[in-house]
């Protein structure tokens, strides 16, 4: 056990610094900030200095450096510590892009890979269908080939950035006969093709996080698709299980539970600092103790990953335990402002922009999307814990 | 001895209930949170009898009990209605009960007709946030009272710093009445600024201000059962409804495990809340300790209901579809309002000798 | 809603008061007394005064009295506040004789009551089988005619009276190829029987709770069954949901509490009362909050019993919650008294004779027995929720 | 950058376990219940070792680290082996490193080889309960101190009212030496009485006794998660084997969900205990907050896989049939010991200037 990064990685630390030092300040100031010319200039500079895209080859527009988890472990704090943004984000970039590296055609990574990363291509997922849920391998928006064209119809649902994404990337039936996983293929299309209808869904937080997304004869080139015919549910699934573990990130609860303390500091019951009063702090030491396990859990994954030994149920967990710690800490933050933790929008009293009762209802969102904790827990169950499976009820049997 | 309710109060629920059903459905509410008008609903409920439910049958009202009026409250949360029912048919009509009937009579009647509505500031008596206070000298208010129920009522029932109870005036010299957003859009709220603002005094007894506070409390706490008892009903009808993997999710055993765990925490809460009530009217010795700990507890139940309702639902729990986020957040407002639970828990031990 | 009970009954409950006055002190001071002289001469005078067997027909030996609700409450609410013993318990007098009243022959009645009421033949329960737990009506315990004798082989598990009972009431298998529930009989036999080996079941209270008891052989007269052949899981359940009501009495959840609330005033740590530290204070408080629910509940099961109203969840939860908050409002007394809540045996630091770390774990012997609360939870989902059942796995499908 | 186990680290722990296996199952666990003597799997433990764990290797040790110390504590505690361990393998080393060489050998060599063993009187540091204190004038010691771990061993380090640190040695004047029963048959425990008790004094400064209770703190949090881990095997692989209603109670998902909530709350305190002991050793600006941490938020996970794992073991978890229940009262007697998690989460409060 050696928690110390050595002298190379040392010194790659102070160069990341130093850079943001001397640039942090042409970053775009909002994270969500992904279209400015402001945005794109800073994406290029990072693609330069090996910020971001930085292991992903030159011949397609990224830095092409050896993957290095340390280092892109380094860049990731550095610039979180210095609360800069480390370029443009979304689903393109963290999921299209390595699956295109692993399963896409040459010319699909050539064509779609280097705008991706500049950022003039922007992505969105198209999984998620109303009446899948959890049992996403359900999906029945279909296409059929006609021609050397296919053509879609149906909906998707949970699309976060369909209102402002050039492209979706997206799971479709081509093959109805086939066993309900092996029957789905992975198509690219631009979001501007006729046919396409994208309406907010509006959810409990007020705000616009997800759209759903109508399909009525879209017609796509053939030549978009990514894999095979009927091996959609694989591509997808290449990168799938990554996404959850970014949903507990406890650097992120490091924040907000920092953030949390010195809001006990200056609301007051009476007179009297919330931070002064025992029931409070008991409870705030309860998150600690609980960021402090899931972040000493992330070192352990970190560690695991670099000297590649496994882990599966300190990484299983993650998505389980991070989002429920994050659901607990807003909460417990509501209750330290009281009526205050009710103030919501344009309200004169709104501490730290709302964003307590934002989170705390989005984090219930997170909980119940991407995995349900009931879904995680069969996956921990079966396959971190090897237990059977439930019984399987057949299709249509009815015994429900 | 008989605890539960008679025929009289299941016809009077029932009653509501049916109005609410067919005025104030999912569609209604979405029209009165989008306008911030909830006239129509008020008057529907004025002319069923809510304004006088507490009104001595001597002066022309129903003359009926807290009970009754939580009740009400019960089913108002049930349908997340946007009323100013508290103040208007329950605190300020029993506030008026200590005033000269000079007085009581130029606000009674148009309370009970809904001419006028009432608003209750009385959020400083469970803990006062930031500055807030409001002292009186000679009759004349001045200060601040945060987290207001209906702080543009025409009149408003007002606690100072000393626990003495007012009456204020809309339109009234030095007087700011101020709505706040807040996360339930059922709900007007907000504050009050006072500057030597002309008042009434009702009582100088720290007892009136308390007790109303207690009975505030419990209509939350049955405004909060109504709503939760909704959510669970719908997540149970969801559960039987939606299908995945080839099955309606409520034969999963841990879907049916989360709604035997929500009818487990909430079945209580009723008995609970009907002592309460019960208690504020016939047993004075007991009804302070249970309207704070029906407070806490329903409050935390309620609280475990939202949040496990809203899981079952999955995704469609999260979005506005089924509106199920009225209920999540109109639960979410009564937990904070008039006293969090661990504050009324608090309240609870200095109640108690044994805990001294 | 009127809470209070009329003058005729509070008449009653001044008889009865009275009665305590005089002669509580003739009772025997330990509750688990049964078989003394004076446990005899207690239960002989309960039962002249009505306060006991109160309902049963005088021709079997009991009081003979019309059912009264409110008057049954009066006595064991004025019994539990004197701390008088309410006579002999035991799951005879609670569950054998009310089935022998409603499905008992005449015979059995005469025979049977009569003794039992007076204390003289002890009953133990054998339902329960180590293979059988929660699915009960597996059970594998077997009896065979032989002329005009059952014989019986097979064991029983959580007998808890077996080792001083004289009588056994039981559950035997009398019809292999039937349905599983409609192979079962009812038994009742000597617990002196040759064949019958009684051994004590070591569990984690370190005292003698409950036995496993073995058959070998053991002959019972054919006319010592209750009900037909086959009838008996009918039989057993007559009564069976009454026992589970039982756990969760809230009178005694509330003489814990105040109980715990006087450790709380007298254990300190650093020389401070842990009364008066607020993180325990505030979940005292918490629990305090739970036994007046569970208070209030109960209060509106006594009065539909009353009124003959059906409250069906209400009733079905005080199994689950009652013995959750047991253990719970036990686990505190332990953190309360932190070290010295570890005491247990010849301890000399022992708080109130070390009962909070027995009913601790005696309660969690609770929440698994008598149903499960995973059972608990399956029984209010889908009885009082009416939520579809699991789909069935078919025996020996091996599907698991 | 490495956190994990070195492969020396899971050899010392196959080592161990392997030991333990074969010297100390479940057979050998009743015998030394009932004989109340451990002595036999103690030298075995000798034997392999564990004395001189943290001996420096000059000295003639294994020079190993506290983290090391931990993982043979998280062996000890998945089999419930009663051992004089955390004081003579731990705390009497460490602690003789504070005092001149010639008093050190006296004590250190018959502690490796196991001739003697060591108890710890600590725990007034992390709260007086009763009466409890412990004072010293010219080296001689008076008071009492409770809940000892191994009270009757050879030597006793004692903490005093101003948190310097003694050695006393069993039959010097005054001292009695008092085992009491507990819940936690494994475990030898009592108190200490000292009436002009002639001690060593180890070190005056507050940091030693402070970075031994640490210390002693993390071994426990080591000791639990190997329990825990312990019953939450037990618990899986009984709910393989069960059947209930023609299926193994493990395909039923409410037992899933049991087991796999124990390995969500469980996990992430194995990174949690190694961090703490890792700590102790490197990281002593963040040490004390971490232990403190560990051993609230570890005996509370603890606390939750104990009740869960009896739990899925239906009544045979509550019998002594499996033995289960010497795991039980093990995290429980580990939660208590030299800090509850209430009380060590307000010494994190103070520790920290944030929460000021």
């Amino acid at each position: 056990m050696d928690l110390s990064y050595g002298s190379v990685y040392e010194t790659f630390r102070a160069e990341v610094r130093a850079f943001l030092q001397e640039h942090g300040h042409e970053a775009p100031t909002n994270q969500r900030d992904y279209r400015s010319e402001k945005a794109l200039a800073w994406q290029e500079q990072l693609i330069k200095q090996g910020y971001t895209a930085r292991t992903i080859p030159k011949k397609y527009g990224g830095f092409g450096a050896e993957p290095d988890i340390l280092k892109t472990r380094i860049i990731a704090d550095e610039f979180a510590a210095a609360k800069v943004t480390s370029g443009i984000g979304g689903q393109g970039i963290a999921m299209l892009v390595p699956t295109l590296l692993e399963l896409g055609s040459e010319a699909q990574r050539c064509e779609i890979i280097p705008p991706t990363l500049r950022g003039e291509l922007f992505w969105c997922q198209g999984y998620s269908e109303p009446d899948a849920g959890s049992d996403l391998a359900s999906l029945r928006t279909n296409a059929y080939l006609d021609g050397d064209e296919w053509v879609i119809n149906g909906s998707k649902i949970w699309t976060s950035s369909a209102h402002f994404a050039d492209w979706m990337f997206c799971l479709v039936r081509t093959e109805p006969d086939a066993p309900k996983h092996d029957g789905i293929s992975f198509l690219l299309f631009r979001m501007d093709t006729p046919g396409i209808d994208v309406r907010p869904l509006h959810d409990m937080t007020e705000t616009r996080n997800f759209n759903e997304v109508f399909f009525t004869d879209v017609r796509v080139p053939a030549g978009q698709m990514v894999g095979e015919r009927g091996q959609g549910w694989r591509v997808a699934n290449t990168i799938l299980g990554h996404e959850r573990e970014l949903l507990g990130d406890p650097n992120v609860a490091l924040t907000r539970l920092n953030n949390l303390i010195q809001l006990m500091r200056t609301e007051t019951i009476d007179g009297r600092r919330v931070i002064d009063m025992p029931v409070f702090r008991d409870r705030v030491m309860r998150i600690q103790g609980k960021v402090m396990a899931m972040r000493f859990n992330d070192l352990r994954l970190l560690s695991a990953k670099i000297n590649q030994q496994s882990a599966p149920l300190a990484r299983m967990i993650v998505k389980l335990q991070g989002t429920e710690l994050r659901h607990e800490l807003e909460k417990l933050a509501i209750d330290v402002m009281g009526e205050f933790g009710l103030a919501y929008g344009d309200n004169e009293y709104l501490r730290g922009d709302g964003l307590w009762q934002w989170n705390y209802m989005y984090y219930l969102g997170l909980i119940i999307g991407g995995g349900t904790s009931q879904i995680q827990k069969n996956i921990i169950s079966e396959r971190g814990l090897n237990m059977p499976k439930e019984p399987r009820v057949q299709a249509k049997a009815g015994n429900a | 001895m008989d605890f539960g309710l008679s025929e009289e109060q299941m016809a009077l629920q029932d009653s509501i209930n049916r109005y609410l059903d067919g005025q104030a459905g999912l569609e209604q509410l979405r029209r009165f949170v989008k306008d911030g008008d909830c006239r129509h609903v008020w008057d529907g409920l004025i002319e069923l009898g809510v304004g006088s439910l507490l009104l001595p049958e001597a002066d022309g009202g129903l003359g009926l009990a807290i009970l009754d009026a939580a009740l009400v409250a019960e089913c108002l949360g049930a349908h997340v209605t946007p009323t100013p029912f508290i103040g208007s048919a329950v605190i300020a009509p029993l506030a008026l009960r200590h005033v000269d009937p000079g007085l009581r009579s130029k606000f009674l009647s148009p309370l009970c007709d809904g001419t006028i509505t009432a608003g209750v500031a009385l959020s400083e008596l469970a803990g006062a946030r930031g500055q807030a206070e409001v002292t009186a000298t000679d009759s004349k208010l001045s200060g601040q009272s945060l987290f207001v129920l209906d702080p543009r009522a025409d009149i408003v029932l007002v606690a100072t710093n000393t626990r003495a109870l007012y009456l204020v005036e809309a339109g009234a010299d030095g007087l700011q009445q101020l709505v706040h957003t807040t996360i339930d859009r059922t709900r007007s709220s907000g504050e009050i600024r006072l500057d030597n603002t002309p008042a009434q005094l009702i009582s100088a007894d720290p007892a009136v201000a308390e007790n109303l506070l207690d009975i505030a409390r419990v209509m939350l706490v049955a405004d909060t059962l109504g709503a939760a008892q909704h959510m669970l009903n719908a997540a149970v009808a969801y559960a039987k409804e939606r299908k995945q993997f080839n099955r309606v999710i409520g034969s999963f055993q841990a879907v049916k495990h989360m709604c035997a765990e929500m009818a487990a925490e909430l079945e209580p809460c009723r008995a609970m809340m009907w002592y309460a009530a019960y208690a504020l009217d016939e047993l004075p010795h007991e009804a302070r300790l249970t309207a704070c700990h029906a407070k806490a507890h329903v409050a935390e139940a309620g609280t475990f209901v939202a949040r496990t309702a809203t899981e079952v639902h999955g995704g469609v729990g999260f979005t506005d579809l089924l509106g199920l986020h009225y209920w999540f957040k109109r639960i979410g407002f009564n937990r904070q309002a008039l006293g969090a639970p661990e504050l009324v828990r608090e309240e609870a031990v200095k109640l108690q000798e044994a805990m001294a």
